[in-house]
């Protein structure tokens, strides 16, 4: 019955990761990977550990005085019963039950020099084992003997709470008001547009210049020539629009002439004697 | 019903004291007598209860009767436990600083008005930020086509900024004469170097309004 | 039936007991001494709770300290007065209550080490159920291949469960000294006094690795 194709740890208890079965010849309920049939409980147990351990104690013994053949057998007479009834046994039941028979004949041998682990320690691990699991499940029922909050012992029905409000505390200084008033007034007051310091030669002032100077030169001129001669650049900007203006108002009234040999050519310019 | 004697000097309450304290502790709603009572078996609890309001009494808890039923509370000095405040220093925007100015010189002035004098919008969260400031209050309504709210100071906002009256505000030929009134564009231009081009603020059509400030 | 204690007599507590005893009094969660500490203003608390715990010792509520975090809660021995209407415990599986036993006592512990102590694979659902609970919280990950994820047990655990800290947990210290709480391996390598193979945990193939070792 000693299947060694089956992975699993040398106690026969199942390690995680899961076990894989390769045998097929074991009836699983399910997939053999599934939870689902590893959570087969039998008649209550959760698993074959589970089992053992309640075969244990029922020898009741110390744990450490366990008669672990005494165990095996229990063991395998209970997996016979079950198939016997044919009770669909999770596959970890069936992998314990092979290994505790390899166990059993293991220690019932002669001691063989080359085993290794020997067969006591087999049977200790498992002792251990068992021990561990006794342990934690004695611990998990004191725990739930415990007064716990909410069975034994409750917080106050209707706790007020505590609550922290952010409050802001708003920083605003004297300036800062006075500043953004001032600032709003200067924003909308009803704009006087005031056009300050624009470097500029009014119509009138061109006019002027350029008849004054036709009457002095009766030769054709550039338009340019009647600019003055040192000024910033802006101011020549605005004088030539004002002198071209004022040229063609001059032509106008029949009091110049205009000449311009080509596009974007010199604009000339010569007074006509009246 | 055993009565635990003291162990030393301290009173030690009976077990029916003992049952009333953690049964009204443990309740969700205020009960009364009779049902603290047949909660705890028909035990007559009048007296457990005169027991434990006298020994809550002057501590951080205290039993109290309410139209005739019973429950704990934090004591009514320690309320401000409950709900604590943090405070958080934050600095008024420029938008909330120019309407508390202009709630501060025009007063009682409404939304409109404020709007219009500002040449932008004010969001409403702007005067909440104001009033949660506990400088601007609601002074009452304009008795114009609508019923207007309108916003006044508070002597709080005085306080605050450190005047004896709103006529401690400078004038607007003070304001003028310290260079607060030139416009925006120019101090910037002067400071900037660059003539001509600034951010005109969003309203263009705001300039108009200035005129009526006869406040 | 009634001990009335004269007024003069009652020990009358200081504001700053008063203030930690309606703190705690009105949280809806238990508060470790810092974060009272904080809600009071940096007030230092411990004597406070000292005092506190000590004065409601033997009374029907009891002050008791959770993990680092102080809460009142009615007094255990009047649970069955209380029990009545409100059994507010959720239940536990057997198979839950083994794992959350297994993460307690062994914590930190990864899935694969209480598989191995309960001999049976432990559904995914088992652990989740004590998180979605609160006493059961992933707190890392063991550095071994794989690097499996940890278990560990929560504040609110033993909050549940009336610990002080996991050094309360039922039997802990006579677990610790059988050498209950250790792995399989080092029981063995201990009983069979045979030193140095007990750095394998678990190894399924333990036996042939011992041979290896020899080479």
């Amino acid at each position: 019955m000693l299947q060694h194709g089956v992975t699993m740890s040398e106690d026969g208890l199942i390690d995680s990761p899961a076990v894989t079965f390769n045998g097929d010849d074991w009836e699983i309920g399910g997939a053999a990977t599934e939870d689902a049939a590893l959570y087969l409980e039998l008649d209550g147990w959760e698993g074959p550990l589970d089992l053992l351990l309640d075969l244990a104690r029922r020898q009741k013994v110390d744990l450490r005085k366990i008669s672990i053949l005494g165990l095996v057998d229990q063991y395998l007479t209970y997996i016979e019963q079950a198939e016997a009834l044919r009770l669909e046994l999770a596959a970890d039941y069936l992998v314990m039950a092979a290994w505790l028979a390899y166990l059993k004949s293991a220690l019932l041998l002669p001691r063989d020099e080359q085993a290794d682990p020997s067969p006591e320690e087999l049977a200790l691990r498992l002792q251990l084992r068992l021990q561990r699991l006794a342990a934690m499940r004695d611990a998990s029922g004191r725990l739930l003997g415990r007064d716990r909050l909410g069975r034994d012992t409750w917080q106050r029905g209707a706790p007020e709470g505590l609550r922290i409000d952010r409050k802001n505390l708003w920083q605003c200084d004297w300036f800062a008001l006075v500043q953004a008033y001032g600032q709003v007034k200067a924003r909308t007051q009803p704009v006087v547009h005031m056009v300050r310091d624009r470097m500029v030669m009014t119509l009138d002032s061109a006019l002027n210049r350029v008849s004054a100077m036709l009457g002095v030169n009766l030769d054709w001129m550039e338009l340019r020539d009647f600019l003055p001669p040192h000024a910033e650049p802006k101011l020549r900007r605005s004088a030539l629009a004002s002198s071209f203006v004022a040229a063609l108002e001059l032509a106008r009234l029949g009091k110049a002439e205009l000449s311009q040999e080509q596009t974007f050519g010199p604009l000339m310019l010569r007074g006509i004697k009246a | 019903m055993t009565i635990r004697q003291a162990q030393g000097e301290r009173e030690m309450p009976d077990d029916l004291v003992r049952a009333v304290e953690a049964t009204l502790f443990a309740s969700e709603t205020p009960m009364s007598a009779e049902a603290i009572s047949v909660h705890l078996g028909g035990a007559a609890v009048k007296g457990a209860l005169a027991d434990l309001a006298a020994h809550y009494d002057g501590r951080g808890i205290e039993l109290v009767e309410r139209g005739g039923r019973w429950h704990f509370q934090t004591a009514p000095d320690l309320a401000h436990l409950l709900r604590r405040e943090r405070e958080e220093v934050r600095r008024l925007s420029r938008a909330a600083t120019e309407v508390l100015a202009i709630v501060a010189y025009h007063e009682p002035v409404s939304r409109a008005e404020i709007e219009s004098i500002r040449g932008v919008q004010t969001a409403k969260g702007t005067l909440d930020v104001l009033m949660e400031a506990g400088w601007v209050r609601i002074t009452g309504r304009r008795e114009v086509p609508g019923r207007p709210v309108i916003y006044a100071t508070t002597p709080d906002f005085l306080t605050h900024f450190g005047l004896e009256s709103r006529r401690d505000l400078p004038g607007i030929d003070e304001l003028r004469a310290a260079g607060l009134l030139d416009p925006v564009e120019d101090a910037l231009a002067a400071a900037m170097d660059v003539p001509g081009e600034t951010d005109e603020p969003e309203n263009p059509s705001g300039a108009l309004e200035s005129e009526d400030e006869s406040a």
